[in-house]
């Protein structure tokens, strides 16, 4: 196992600049997430508008380059989408990396395929796929409107 | 199910006791174990030695699903619901201390009651006794009659709106009595009443399914399951691991940490500070192999022939009383010899290779209500066979003969 | 002190990790386990197995007297006053969970206050914190410097009338620091303040002298000192440890019992209830002996050797950051790589072999006094070698790479 | 080994028949003693009178043969003693059977010393050491006025 399969140039790039970082404007929903086997930290800020759309979703946060990367490449496949596509992309991803099941959803064009494929060889070290997938778990959280604070110990 | 193929997976067997073959009746102590148990220890320490959980190398890893695969076999063997459900502790004692410090900080008050029974291991007692000198609870004991069953109707009038938990063996280590929990847990059901079962003497001889006895809590130990010491299990239902406060706190049971607040981590790992004998919970995992490998069934099939085949021979020696009669006997087996003490026998019969208990086994309530100070216990594992028996029963004669008995 | 000798000892470092030979440098969460103790853990369980202390059969007693042979070699490793005073636990964080509760029990009222320090890994912090949720106690920090060593004038200002125990590592896990024992408890015998000292991570590598420190408990984990898993150790005063409450309750930590009173065995026994990890605390004599054979000096000499050489040699790779810089350091090397965390190290490092901690080591007070949310750890055993540490120092140049850090 | 040595006859006789059984009237000291690994218990009644010579001592217990013979053959051997030779004797066989050295005392008659010596087999079975020296302790404690029980797991 190649090591630049896991950290992918497009991971390297997400996890030092990270996109959409910070507190949105006026986010309709929160939610905080943990994974205290690492400490990896995030907190995800969501704004929904009247359509239900995803108008925006930012983030603050510590942790590895993984979970940094995990969490920026997902707020920039989820902007601008409809809520259900957003959650359809989270199962897609979920499926993905915990069953190693194909990204199916059509509401991804190339590009963003290729980013979400880049956060797959996480799959090989499986003491890493929490920090993968704890943005995704505390989006759901979010949207759900759930006061908990998602801890990976609990989810994965 | 073939003796002998069992007895050869014991290396112990083919040592010597002074001289003699070894005739190791004390499995209700501990019991023995299965060259497969002792070669995954052997091999994980030599091989993939780590600690789990913490950190994320490849031994770490490695070890840590090791650790929880041996959670979800327990799952499957005693039928919880989720592996979340099992706890590993240093053994039953500790499992049943958890329970009983744990319930005990926020359910019992003073005056409140704790339902135990005459049977009871002191394992089964002390920890509640605690609860009698820290919060003023009163402590129940329902009855047996002489045969050893604990008589289900006094139970049950000893229930009061007071009683807050009802903590019972699932089989005697001293009479063999096979206690009918569920019935218990039906009446305690109806009353709202959560339901501990120590099951130390159970686990390794008859089928355990928790769903279907559908108690609380569940204590075993390892070591008596032909698994390595320092090793005990507690299934509680999730709704009470969640709700109950922390055990031990320490490393690994935590979420978040601060100077003047501390958050805990999720059921199980909230109950499993610090570091856990990890190579010894993985190795337990092959003494579960092994029992599924003979089937519960076929274990339950020949140490009840081997129960009754001792129980007949025994009671024709003279002046050998058998203790208690109960309606469900397992191969747990105490008697006295009318003219010799318990102590004169275990040492007399040693001296044939047979290994057999003598005193109280923890359990000096019961002895009180049998008017016994000390009892002689030979008990059975799935390894022993008919003609340990015999040599039982000859090494028996032999301390009549050394006592000059008639 | 030839160090090929001692690394052969060791069976694990004859294996791969992803092709390459095993460079374990964790050895401050679990230390690797000499041939010698594997061998009798093994030889017990296949020749000798049975439980102690209750039976009387030729295999009890020779159990029986081998697991007091452990409790006699660590009374002389630690230079104890006597073997009453050491008490098997299942590990560090339960013996010193047990000095918590029980002292708490009778010694800690509401507005009592407990002293700890900033260096507390969570097994020295979260026993105590319940005695502030359970009594209305006060846990005060001794605040560290920014080299990692403890303040002792600020230690000593936050000592109050109200001060009723103190409770400091002997080593750090994080930082490597050799805290003052000798010198705190100087401080705290003057007012008669109680000191326990955890000793999880100085029982490996420094000369412990319990008498010289004249410390009232010091706790002690197996697993980091080449031991087996599921045994710890509690050293106490014995006047400490009679005077104290009983802590878990259950066979074997009796002597009487009736349905309305219990009266309890003395010590140690009084702390051991239920079936002990038996095989593993008879193992764990030959761990001592391992270590004696050495001898602690050579271990120290060694050990520092190999420590000055990773700082010198880690110090000079670019952007690496070394945590602490204490006055007396152990070979506990925690650092941080601007631009990569920690976890990310950890992984890149594991594909060269080499087995590293990343994360907060269950210091969380200490992690955020340093501001940092996590940090490597490589840390050393006697079996460790100068070329361990090349390899680590190039897995991290790696590091760089893979983050094509300049 | 020979069982025979352990269960000599003169122990299966006082093991049977223990002399010396009951309370004595008038006792001026007593004493319990326990042993908690096999339960064995005795309670010693001594009567020394005015020139400390013990003008009776007497037990009553529960236990094995070798500890009921043990007490018997004590209360045997000290009866009639001064309190110094009394003391003597119980150190005398205290070192027999822990030190296995000679039994020196010259106050023993033959047949005492054989009586005595019938307990030194137990030396072979080092579980059972603590039933014979069990009424032992509890002698001493009497005699020095001890309130605590004795108890063998602490002694010995
Ligand atoms: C300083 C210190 N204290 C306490 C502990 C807890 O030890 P254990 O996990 O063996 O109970 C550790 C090890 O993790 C430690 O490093
Ligand atoms: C019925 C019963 N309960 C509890 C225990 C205590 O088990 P452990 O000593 O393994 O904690 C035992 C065994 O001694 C037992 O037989």
């Amino acid at each position: 196992m190649d090591l630049k399969e896991l950290y992918q140039d497009i991971i390297l790039e997400h996890g030092k600049s990270p996109k959409n970082f910070g507190k949105c404007e006026k986010y309709t929903h929160e939610a905080k997430g943990h994974n205290p086997l690492c400490g990896d930290q995030v907190h995800v800020y969501l704004k929904l508008n009247n359509e239900k759309n995803v108008d925006n979703v930012t983030f603050e946060g510590t942790g590895c380059a993984i979970s940094i990367a995990s969490t920026s490449i997902m707020t920039e496949l989820v902007k601008g989408k409809s809520l259900e596509t957003a959650k359809k992309i989270v199962i897609d991803f979920l499926n993905m990396i915990k069953n190693t099941q194909e990204i199916k959803s059509n509401d991804l064009d190339e590009d963003q395929k290729i980013k979400i494929m880049s956060l797959s060889g996480v799959k090989q070290y499986p003491m890493r796929v929490k920090c993968a997938t704890l943005a995704w778990h505390t989006l759901t959280s979010a949207i759900n409107g759930k006061k908990e604070e998602v801890n990976t110990e609990v989810i994965d | 199910m073939d003796i002998n193929l069992i007895k050869s997976q014991f290396p112990i067997f083919t040592k010597k006791i002074k001289g003699k073959p070894l005739v190791y009746l004390d499995s209700s102590n501990s019991s023995q174990k299965p060259t497969s148990v002792l070669n995954s220890l052997d091999y994980f320490y030599r091989n993939e030695f780590s600690n789990i959980g913490r950190s994320i190398h490849s031994l770490a890893v490695n070890a840590t699903n090791k650790y929880e695969e041996t959670r979800t076999s327990i799952k499957n063997f005693i039928n919880a619901n989720s592996k979340d459900e099992i706890v590993f502790t240093k053994n039953a004692t500790e499992s049943i201390n958890l329970v009983a410090s744990t319930f005990g900080q926020e359910n019992i008050k003073k005056g409140d009651e704790i339902l135990i029974t005459e049977l009871e291991h002191h394992s089964n007692y002390v920890p509640w006794h605690y609860l009698r000198e820290t919060k003023g609870a009163i402590i129940k004991f329902a009855p047996i009659n002489d045969d050893g069953d604990i008589i289900i109707s006094k139970l049950k009038e000893l229930i009061t709106s007071k009683t807050k938990i009802i903590a019972v063996t699932h089989l005697s280590n001293v009479t063999g009595t096979i206690v009918p929990i569920k019935e218990i847990v039906e009446i305690a059901r109806k009353k709202n009443i959560p339901v501990l079962v120590d099951g130390c003497q159970s686990a390794p001889h008859i089928k355990i399914d928790v769903k279907d006895l559908d108690c609380d809590f569940y204590a075993i130990s390892a070591h008596k399951v032909y698994g390595p010491t320092g090793v005990g299990i507690l299934y509680g239902k999730k709704k009470w691991l969640e709700k109950l406060p922390p055990y031990i706190g320490g490393g690994g049971m935590i979420n978040e940490v601060n100077k003047d607040k501390i958050t805990y981590a999720s059921v199980p790992e909230k109950y499993e500070a610090g570091t856990m004998p990890t190579a010894e919970v993985i190795a337990f995992n092959e003494s579960i192999k092994f029992m599924e490998s003979i089937g519960i069934q076929n274990i339950i099939k020949h140490e009840k022939e081997l129960t009754n085949y001792a129980l007949e021979k025994l009671k024709k020696i003279n002046s050998v009383k058998i203790i208690g009669n109960p309606k469900n006997k397992a191969g747990v087996i105490s008697f006295v010899i009318k003219g010799i003490h318990p102590h004169d026998i275990s040492t007399i019969v040693d001296e044939e290779g047979v290994a057999i208990r003598a005193g109280h086994h923890c359990c000096q309530i019961l002895h009180n209500r049998l008017n016994l100070s000390a009892t002689a216990r030979a008990s059975i594992g799935v390894y022993n066979t008919k003609e340990d028996i015999d040599i039982l029963c000859k090494a028996i004669e032999n301390c009549r003969k050394v006592f000059e008995l008639k």
